[in-house]
C-alpha cells in the first residue's frame, strides 16, 4: 500500500505544481513529476515478489521473472515524455524570446 | 524492501524540493535528481531495460533543460499569489489522494500481479519470437504497432520543434502575391 | 573548449558509439535496445556539440542529412512491419527466428532496433541542433 | 480484404515519412502527396462500406496475435463512422491547403505534421487495445501541439504552451487510468477488460472513472476543462482549425469517452447524469461566452464547447433517439464548423484579419465566401432544412422522450443563442458598410472554393437526405454504442 500511495503522492505534487506555480521551466518540471509518477505505478504493477529481470538465460533453472508488459508500456511512456518535453522546451525558449520571461502573469496577452 | 521506500520517500522529497525552490537552475538539478532516483527503482525492480533507458533520456533532458534555463536565472516571481487557485488545488489534492487510498485497496498486493496475459508471454515469448530479452519480445514483436506508434510520436515532437523554432513563421506580404496569381 | 576537453571527448566518442551501437545490436538479448542506444548515439553528438561548438558539428552531420536518416530509419521501420503482410498480417514477424542467443535471431526484432536506431539517434540530434542553432540566431537578431 | 484495416494507419505514417525527403525535392510535390494520401484515406472509408460484413464488425489481429495477447484493430459502426468523419474533413482540409498555406512557410514540415495528426486519428478510432489508444492519441495530440504553435507568433506560442501543458495533464491522467486498470485486471484488450473487471471494485472503479473523465473531458473541450479551446483553436492555420474543431476533439474526446464509458467500463444512470449536466454546462457556458465575441475565429471556438455540449448532451441520455441524435450532431458538427473555420480563413487570406469590427460588406466582394458561409451558420443554428436542425431536433425529443425537460430546455436556449451569435457574424461581415479600406479584396482562390463548397453541398445534403445517413451510417454507430459492455462478448466470441 505504501509504495502505491507513495506514487499517487507523486503525482499530486505534480499536478499542485502544474495548478499553482508561475513559471514555464516550473510547469514542465511539474508534467515531468507526473510523468514519473505513473511510469513508476506501472513498473511497481509489475514487481512480483522475489523475481529478477524478464531475460531468460538460456540453460538455466526457471527463475521467477517479473511482469515484462508493464515494463514494455513504460519504455513508449518514457519516450512520449521526452517527446512532451523537448516541444515545451521549445515553445518555453520562443516565448522567452519574445517576452524575455518565464513568468506567465507577465506574458498572458490572450484574454480569458 | 526496505531500500525501495527510502528511494520513494527520496523521489518524494526530491519532487517536492524542485517545486518548491526559487532557483530555476536547482529545480532542474532536483528533479533531475528524482529522474535518476527512478533508474535506481528501476532497476530494483528487475526492470534493466527501463533503467538504461531512463537513465540516457534523462541525462538528454536534463542537457536540454539546463541549456534553457542556464544564463537566463531570472529569479521566480511570486508577486499576486492567488489564493483561490491555490485553495482549489489543494482541495482537489487532497480529495484526489483520499479518494485513491479507498480505490488502491482493490489492486492486487505489492509484489503479486495478476499477469493474466503476461503468463504467455513468459511462457511462450521465447519460443514464440526466440528473443532471450523479453521486454524487447513484447515491444517488438506481440506489441510492435504499439511501437511504431512510439516511433512515430519522437518523429512528431522531432518535427514539431523544428517547425516550432523556424525564425519565421509568415511569409511577407509580397511573397503571397507572387504566389497566388 | 580547451584542447584538453577537445582531445578527451574525441578520444570518448568513440567508446560512446561503440557502446550504443552494442546495445543496439543485442536489443533482443540483453536490456537495452534501439531507443536506449539511439539516444546514447544522439548523446554523442551531443558531447561533440558541447565541445567543439555547433558549427564544426554541422561539417560532420548537417540538420539535412540528420533528416533525411530520420526519415528513413522511420520508412524502414514501416516496411519491416508491412513486410509482414507477405505472411498475411501487418507486423509479423516472417523472417526466421534463429537459434535463441544469437545475435542474428528473432526474425525482424533486431532489424527494428537497427531502424529504431537511425530515427531516435538522427531525430534528437536534429532537436538539440535547432535548440543550439535557436539560440545563436536569437542572440545575433538582438545585437543587431 | 482485411489488410485494409492497418493501412488507414500506415499510409499517412509512411506519407508523413516521405514529405521531408520530398520536399528537399520539390515543395509543390508535397501538396501532392499530402492530397493523395487524404483522398486515398477518404476513398477507402467510403469503400470500407461494400466491404463489411453484414453485423457491420471486422476485427484485424496486428502481427497474427490472437487478443489479448496481440493488439487488435476493430472496426464496428462506431469506429466506421468517426473513421469516415475524419477522412472526409482531413481530405477537404488538405485541399484548402493547397492554396491557404502559401500564407506560412515551410509546407512540408506542415503536412508532415498534418499526416501525422490524421495517423493519428484513424489509429484511435480503430484500435481495440486501451495502451494503443493511448499511445495513437499522443500522435495525434503532439502534431496538434505543434500545428497550433505553426505561425510562431507570440500568441499562437502561447496558446500552444497553454494547450500543451492542459494536454499533458490529461494525457498523464489517462496513463494512470490505465494503469489502474491493468492492475486491476491484468489485461489491456478493451473487450477483455470489460469481461474481466471485478463488479465490487466500487471505489476504484469510480477512480478510474473519474480519470477517464478528467482526461478525455480535457480532450474534448467540456466546460469545466475548456480553457485551452478558445486560444488554441484560433491561433492554428485556417484548415488545421477546421481539423481541430471538426474532429480532433471528436475522435480523442467524445470518441474514446464513448468507447470507454459505454464499451469497457458500463454506464450506469449516475454516470449519464453526470454526462448530461456537462452537456449542458458545456452546451450553455460556450454560447453565452461566443456572443460576446469580436475575433471571428475565437467565436467560433467558443462554438465549439457549445455543440460539444450538444453531442455530449444526447450521447449522455443513453437512450437510442439521444445517442442517435448525439452522433448525428457530431457528424453535422464536423461539416459546418470545418466550412465555417474554412470560411474564416479565406477571409483572414484576403482581407488579413478576423477582428469583425474591421470588415464589412464582404457578401458582394467575396460571394462564395458569403454563400457558403451563410449555410453553414443556418446549419448550426439549427433552422430547416439543414443538417444542424435535425440532429438538435432529435436531440431535443429525446431529451423531451427521457423526461429530462429542463435540459430540453436548455438546448433550445442554446439554439437561439447560437442563432443570435451568427447573425452578428453575418451583420458585421457580409452585410453593413464596405470599408474603403477593403474596395480591393478579392474572392478567395478557386481551390479554397472548391472546398468550401462541397462542404456546403454536403451541409444541404444531409439535411435533405438525412434518412438514408442514418440508417447507413449513425444507425449501426448507435447500435455499437447501445450495446454497452456486450462489446466484450461480440469481440471475443468465444475465446
Amino acid at each position: 500500500m505504501f509504495v502505491y500511495l507513495s506514487c499517487v503522492v507523486l503525482l499530486l505534487v505534480g499536478i499542485y505544481c502544474v495548478a499553482v506555480k508561475k513559471n514555464l521551466i516550473k510547469i514542465i518540471i511539474g508534467i515531468g513529476i507526473m510523468e514519473y509518477a505513473v511510469n513508476l505505478f506501472l513498473v511497481i504493477l509489475g514487481y512480483r515478489q522475489g523475481g529478477t529481470a524478464p531475460i531468460i538465460q538460456p540453460g538455466a533453472a526457471n527463475p521467477i521473472l517479473v511482469d515484462p508488459l508493464p515494463q514494455a508500456l513504460v519504455l513508449t511512456a518514457i519516450v512520449i515524455g521526452l517527446a512532451t518535453t523537448a516541444m515545451m522546451v521549445a515553445i518555453a525558449m520562443r516565448i522567452y524570446n519574445c517576452y524575455g520571461t518565464f513568468d506567465i502573469t507577465k506574458i498572458r496577452k490572450l484574454k480569458g | 524492501m526496505l531500500e525501495l521506500n527510502l528511494l520513494l520517500v527520496f523521489m518524494v522529497v526530491g519532487a517536492i524540493i524542485a517545486v518548491e525552490n526559487h532557483n530555476l537552475l536547482s529545480s532542474v538539478i532536483a528533479v533531475g535528481a528524482v529522474g535518476f532516483g527512478l533508474c535506481v527503482v528501476f532497476l530494483l525492480l528487475g526492470a534493466p531495460d527501463l533503467a538504461i533507458t531512463q537513465l540516457v533520456v534523462e541525462i538528454l533532458a536534463l542537457v536540454i533543460l539546463i541549456r534553457a534555463t542556464i544564463a537566463k536565472t531570472v529569479p521566480e516571481t511570486y508577486k499576486g499569489r492567488e489564493l483561490l487557485a491555490y485553495g482549489v488545488t489543494i482541495i482537489f489534492v487532497l480529495v484526489f489522494g483520499a479518494f485513491s487510498y479507498f480505490a488502491l485497496k482493490y489492486l492486487p498486493e505489492f509484489g503479486a500481479p495478476l499477469m493474466k496475459v503476461s503468463k504467455t508471454y513468459l511462457e511462450e515469448g521465447l519460443k514464440k519470437t526466440g528473443a532471450l530479452n523479453l521486454v524487447a519480445a513484447i515491444i517488438l514483436d506481440f506489441r510492435g504497432y504499439d511501437t511504431l506508434g512510439e516511433a512515430s510520436i519522437l518523429f512528431t515532437a522531432v518535427i514539431g520543434t523544428l517547425a516550432i523554432l523556424r525564425l519565421k513563421g509568415r511569409k511577407q506580404e509580397k511573397e503571397t502575391d507572387e504566389l497566388d496569381s | 573548449m580547451s584542447l584538453i576537453v577537445k582531445t578527451v571527448t574525441r578520444v570518448t566518442i568513440g567508446i560512446i558509439f561503440l557502446f550504443g551501437g552494442y546495445i543496439v545490436a543485442h536489443g533482443h538479448l540483453t536490456p537495452g535496445g534501439g531507443f536506449a542506444g539511439g539516444v546514447i548515439l544522439a548523446l554523442a553528438y551531443v558531447l561533440y556539440v558541447l565541445a567543439y561548438g555547433e558549427k564544426e558539428t554541422r561539417e560532420r552531420l548537417s540538420m539535412k542529412w540528420a533528416s533525411i536518416i530520420e526519415s528513413l530509419g522511420g520508412l524502414l521501420f514501416l516496411f519491416l512491419a508491412v513486410l509482414g503482410l507477405a505472411g498475411g498480417y501487418f507486423f509479423l514477424n516472417v523472417l526466421p527466428k534463429g537459434t535463441p542467443g544469437d545475435i542474428f535471431s528473432a526474425g525482424i526484432i533486431p532489424l527494428c532496433n537497427l531502424a529504431i536506431m537511425f530515427k531516435v539517434g538522427a531525430g534528437l540530434f536534429a532537436v538539440f541542433l535547432v535548440l543550439v542553432t535557436f539560440r545563436v540566431a536569437a542572440r545575433k537578431e538582438e545585437e543587431e | 480484404m482485411i489488410n485494409f484495416l492497418p493501412m488507414f494507419v500506415a499510409v499517412p505514417l509512411g506519407a508523413a515519412f516521405l514529405m521531408p525527403l520530398l520536399y528537399k525535392i520539390d515543395r509543390r510535390l508535397t501538396d501532392l502527396l499530402g492530397n493523395l494520401t487524404t483522398f486515398y484515406l477518404l476513398a477507402a472509408s467510403l469503400a470500407l462500406y461494400f466491404f463489411l460484413p453484414a453485423d457491420h464488425l471486422m476485427i484485424y489481429r496486428v502481427g497474427g496475435w490472437a487478443p489479448p495477447v496481440g493488439i487488435i484493430l476493430v472496426l464496428d459502426g462506431l469506429s466506421h463512422f468517426l473513421l469516415l468523419t475524419v477522412n472526409l474533413i482531413a481530405a477537404l482540409a488538405t485541399l484548402y491547403s493547397i492554396s491557404y498555406m502559401n500564407l506560412y512557410t515551410s509546407r512540408g514540415k506542415y503536412y508532415t505534421l498534418f499526416m501525422l495528426m490524421v495517423a493519428g486519428m484513424n489509429g484511435v478510432v480503430l484500435t481495440g487495445d486501451l495502451f494503443n489508444l493511448f499511445v495513437f492519441l499522443e500522435i495525434a495530440a503532439i502534431a496538434s501541439y505543434a500545428l497550433v504553435a505553426f505561425g510562431c507568433e507570440s500568441e499562437e506560442l502561447e496558446a500552444s504552451f497553454k494547450y500543451l501543458v492542459m494536454g499533458s495533464v490529461a494525457s498523464t491522467l489517462v496513463l494512470f487510468g490505465i494503469a489502474l486498470l491493468y492492475g486491476l485486471t491484468g489485461t489491456l484488450n478493451m473487450a477483455d477488460i470489460a469481461r474481466s473487471l471485478p463488479a465490487n471494485a466500487g471505489a476504484a472503479r469510480a477512480l478510474i472513472t473519474v480519470l477517464f473523465l478528467m482526461g478525455f473531458g480535457m480532450k474534448s473541450a467540456m466546460v469545466p476543462f475548456h480553457a485551452w479551446l478558445p486560444d488554441a483553436h484560433p491561433s492554428a492555420p485556417a484548415p488545421i482549425s477546421a481539423m481541430l474543431s471538426g474532429v480532433l476533439i471528436k475522435a480523442l474526446g467524445v470518441y474514446a469517452l464513448v468507447r470507454i464509458l459505454f464499451n469497457v467500463l458500463g454506464m450506469t444512470p449516475q454516470l449519464s447524469y453526470i454526462l448530461m449536466v456537462l452537456g449542458t454546462l458545456s452546451l450553455l457556458g460556450g454560447v453565452l461566452l461566443a456572443i460576446g465575441q469580436w475575433d471571428l475565429k475565437r467565436l467560433l471556438a467558443y462554438h465549439s464547447i457549445s455543440q460539444i455540449g450538444y453531442v455530449i448532451l444526447g450521447i449522455g441520455l443513453a437512450t437510442p433517439l439521444g445517442i442517435m441524435g448525439g452522433l448525428f450532431h457530431l457528424f453535422n458538427h464536423a461539416l459546418f464548423k470545418s466550412l465555417l473555420f474554412l470560411n474564416a480563413g479565406s477571409v483572414e487570406y484576403r482581407v488579413g484579419t478576423r477582428e469583425l469590427k474591421e470588415m464589412g460588406g464582404l457578401a458582394k466582394k467575396m460571394p462564395v465566401t458569403w454563400a457558403t458561409s451563410l449555410m453553414a451558420s443556418l446549419s448550426i443554428s439549427g433552422l430547416p432544412p439543414f443538417n444542424g436542425f435535425w440532429s438538435k431536433l432529435f436531440i431535443i425529443l429525446a431529451c423531451v422522450q427521457a423526461g429530462r425537460l429542463w435540459f430540453a430546455l436548455a438546448a433550445v436556449i442554446g439554439s437561439l443563442l447560437t442563432l443570435a451569435s451568427f447573425l452578428k457574424v453575418q451583420k458585421y461581415a457580409f452585410f453593413e458598410r464596405l470599408p474603403s479600406r477593403l474596395e480591393a479584396v478579392k474572392e478567395a482562390p478557386w481551390i479554397m472554393g472548391a472546398a468550401m463548397i462541397v462542404l456546403a453541398g454536403l451541409c444541404l445534403s444531409v439535411g435533405i437526405l438525412f434518412p438514408y445517413l442514418i440508417t447507413f451510417l449513425v444507425n449501426p454507430a448507435a447500435a455499437a454504442v447501445l450495446n454497452g459492455t456486450g462489446y466484450s462478448r461480440l469481440i471475443l466470441g468465444g475465446l
